[in-house]
């Protein structure tokens, strides 16, 4: 099997130029590539356009690149968490493309999978259809999304393998499998890296073949937007 | 009048045995606390999660394990958990049984609007636009109007909509309506202490009345 | 969590009517669902659609079905491994519709996620393109195709629960995923069956939500068409 | 001119380190057999496998793993299982770096035709509609002359095709050939003692001769 494995997060993204498109897993703070995050604010590479499905709050996730002003153009479902964010998009310094977040997930899976564009009913209707092709199914009205692809896909998972194999945890799962299939280069980082063969064939997420780059993260926050206990 | 509470039991009541149900953020995630226990339904969260659990006991809580609001929660047994675009198939492909979400306005003929205010800070849509437009079975949990008095039961939504002609069933503080295919809300039951004509004056669309429209039994 | 358990495949696919549309998964006799197979030979349905990866052999799998004429017709990407098959298809008993394997897995992967039409390249060019729209996307053309979905799809998974929920093992997964998705009634025979609670969550191949009925087989045969060993 | 075996050694020659490489059925599986022992490489199988490992000692066949001839297999260290869909997906995204298969007729613009016989039983295309349409680099192992001596490297194709404008390199029994993206069989190795004027006999599409074509060096 080839090996994928980088030092760290630093060799990860060395090579990411200003004004590349980024696609970033994670659902909120869960599940997001920590240590590529803090790479890329320590590079300094500007003009990102990045796709996450939010943009961070203020102090962490992306928002650590929001308030280094790398961030041109913000491709996401919800933004909402993230006062930095807001003055920047007041302001103008910042573009912000709003995509229903089903239509975001098929778009970059569509992007991985070589579909051009597909049909979907999420947004007819609504301003999220204007310009765009619609059409009838059996009744139904749809309108043709296209698909989402990167220059550069950073990825986080909770177990991975020399070969680039993934497996997620829980519901740090979401965006990350589709954003490993869109990216030129995919650079995952996980908690635990194991050498090939120790992870079940059966069980892996993502296979290797989609991920370019891997490295052992470390020092995760893994920070809770909402603790929410049962007494 | 009810308050949120009883807007949630209310709804809970419409909730049938085998149900997988997808809960909005806001009043439908109060009305998994309110499902009978002997119903076996099970809750979808888009982020990827069948079978959700109760907020998890201090000890247990995992930052890889969160609900679509973000808070953290536990699951049950027979969950499932998968990616955002198997998610999203399993919306758009009707496999969920119920949508329970809250609304600024609804119109006659089941527009909705949920997602942007004009003039305010565009937070984006999230996963509603998907849910809407792919759920065969939306009950919409809102309040009749508006803290200025306004109806948010209208002829046509004045805000930017989520989706069109969607809405099947609205529970607010004054009223259980269904949205008719046809175009109009069709009164089902009142609230208590609630009059017909109180929920015809607080009603700017549509409003059919047929027949004696009973009070809502909530425990 | 609701309890989908059936007593067996005879109860599982009674009221599957004639001239019904199955699915059928399996990629070649790896991987199909053996019981319910010959539940519905003993069924007697007849004018049935199935769409399958394959056709089974002259004694097993769809094959058996073909021998007491209960189908009608076949959608398939390759069906050559079966002698009443090519018979009824000279003498013009059976209708087969032959689409390429990704775009056949890719329909019905798109009629279980409520996406009616995307774009492939697949069979641009050629006579699998006939009568379909097509379309130039950066450069390369496309056609487009529409989704699959049946009245009941019949899968076979390794393991399962109460819940639903399905583990494939090995290459017998192929077909079966998309397919517990794109039926109106999904049928599930698994080779065990545990109560809700005893899998991994994060494990999970096909979550219960896509399941109707759930059962454990018996007497697996588990052919294998082509026995090649390393001496 | 070469046989099979020969074939199969001269196209591993065209692979390097790091490569995910699907291959069809026929010589092309043989070429599984010559690739050099230094480079990393993965092979795919479409029916759900990253990885394919040697054939299985007898005590280890196992039903439940076999590739998309059918036949039983092994699984490498970091090999990986998944569904048709997603097998599909990774064709189709041209994440795969190298298809070699089969063919019937190449014509000089690069279709080719290996999946219908007029007049024949129809099998069905199986993978090979999506492979050819996907794939970025796809080379074709094929006989040059057909039995009955007749040119399978043609001006357009006979048969009805599997693809367009797809493939870039043949290596037949008697010669490597790139296909030009403005058309046309480029001939870049002649097979042991095969001369130039034979490829050139046995080429009914314009075969493009420049300077002295080496011959093909096989261990």
């Amino acid at each position: 099997m080839i090996n994928k494995v980088v030092k760290n997060a630093t060799e990860a993204v060395q090579d990411i130029p200003n004004n590349a498109t980024l696609m970033l897993g994670g659902f909120g703070l869960c599940g997001i590539p920590e240590n590529c995050i803090s790479a890329l604010v320590e590079l300094g590479v500007k003009g990102l356009t990045c796709i996450s499905n939010n943009a961070g709050v203020d102090d962490f996730g992306i928002g650590l690149m929001l308030k280094t002003r790398q961030v041109k153009k913000m491709i996401s479902s919800y933004v909402g968490e993230n006062a930095e964010f807001e003055r920047q998009l007041l302001s103008g310094e910042l573009e912000v493309d709003l995509i229903p977040q089903g239509s975001l997930a098929e778009r970059v899976r569509a992007g991985g999978a070589g579909i051009p564009a597909f049909f979907t009913p999420a947004g007819y209707g609504t301003e999220v259809a204007e310009g765009k092709e619609t059409r009838e199914f059996e009744g139904k009205m749809y309108l043709l999304e296209s698909w989402l692809r990167a220059d550069f896909s950073l990825v986080k998972a909770w177990k991975g393998d020399t070969a680039g194999n993934l497996i997620y945890k829980g519901t740090a799962r979401n965006f990350n499998p589709m954003m490993a299939t869109a990216g030129k280069i995919t650079v995952a980082e996980v908690e635990e890296l194991v050498p090939a063969g120790e992870l079940d064939p059966n069980q892996i997420h993502t296979p290797g073949i989609y991920v370019q780059r891997i490295f052992q993260g470390e020092g995760y926050e893994k920070r809770i937007e909402q603790r929410t206990v049962t007494p | 009048m009810l308050d949120k509470i009883g807007i949630a039991k209310r709804i809970a009541q419409e909730i049938r045995d085998g149900y997988y149900i997808n809960l909005g953020i806001g009043i439908p995630t109060l009305v998994a606390n309110y499902i009978p226990d002997n119903l076996n339904i099970v809750l979808q969260s888009e982020n990827g999660l069948l079978g959700i659990g109760p907020f998890p006991k201090e000890q247990d809580v995992d930052a890889d394990l969160i609900n679509a609001g973000k808070q953290t929660i536990s699951m049950l047994n027979g969950s499932s958990l998968f990616s955002s675009a198997e998610s999203f198939a399993m919306i758009r492909g009707g496999h969920v049984d119920l949508t329970i979400l809250g609304a600024m306005e609804v119109s006659e003929n089941g527009d909705i609007a949920n997602w942007k205010i004009p003039g305010k800070m565009v937070k984006g849509m999230g996963g509603a636009m998907d849910l809407v437009a792919s759920a065969d079975n939306i009950i919409v949990a809102m309040q009749h109007k508006s803290r200025s008095g306004a109806s948010k039961l209208l002829k046509e939504c004045t805000l930017p909509i989520t989706g069109i002609n969607c809405v099947n069933k609205i529970v607010t503080d004054m009223a259980v309506l269904d949205v008719l295919s046809e175009g109009g809300f069709k009164l089902l039951e009142r609230a208590p202490g609630v009059s017909v004509q109180e929920i015809k004056d607080s009603t700017e669309g549509t409003l059919i009345v047929e027949g004696e429209i009973p009070e809502m039994k909530i425990d």
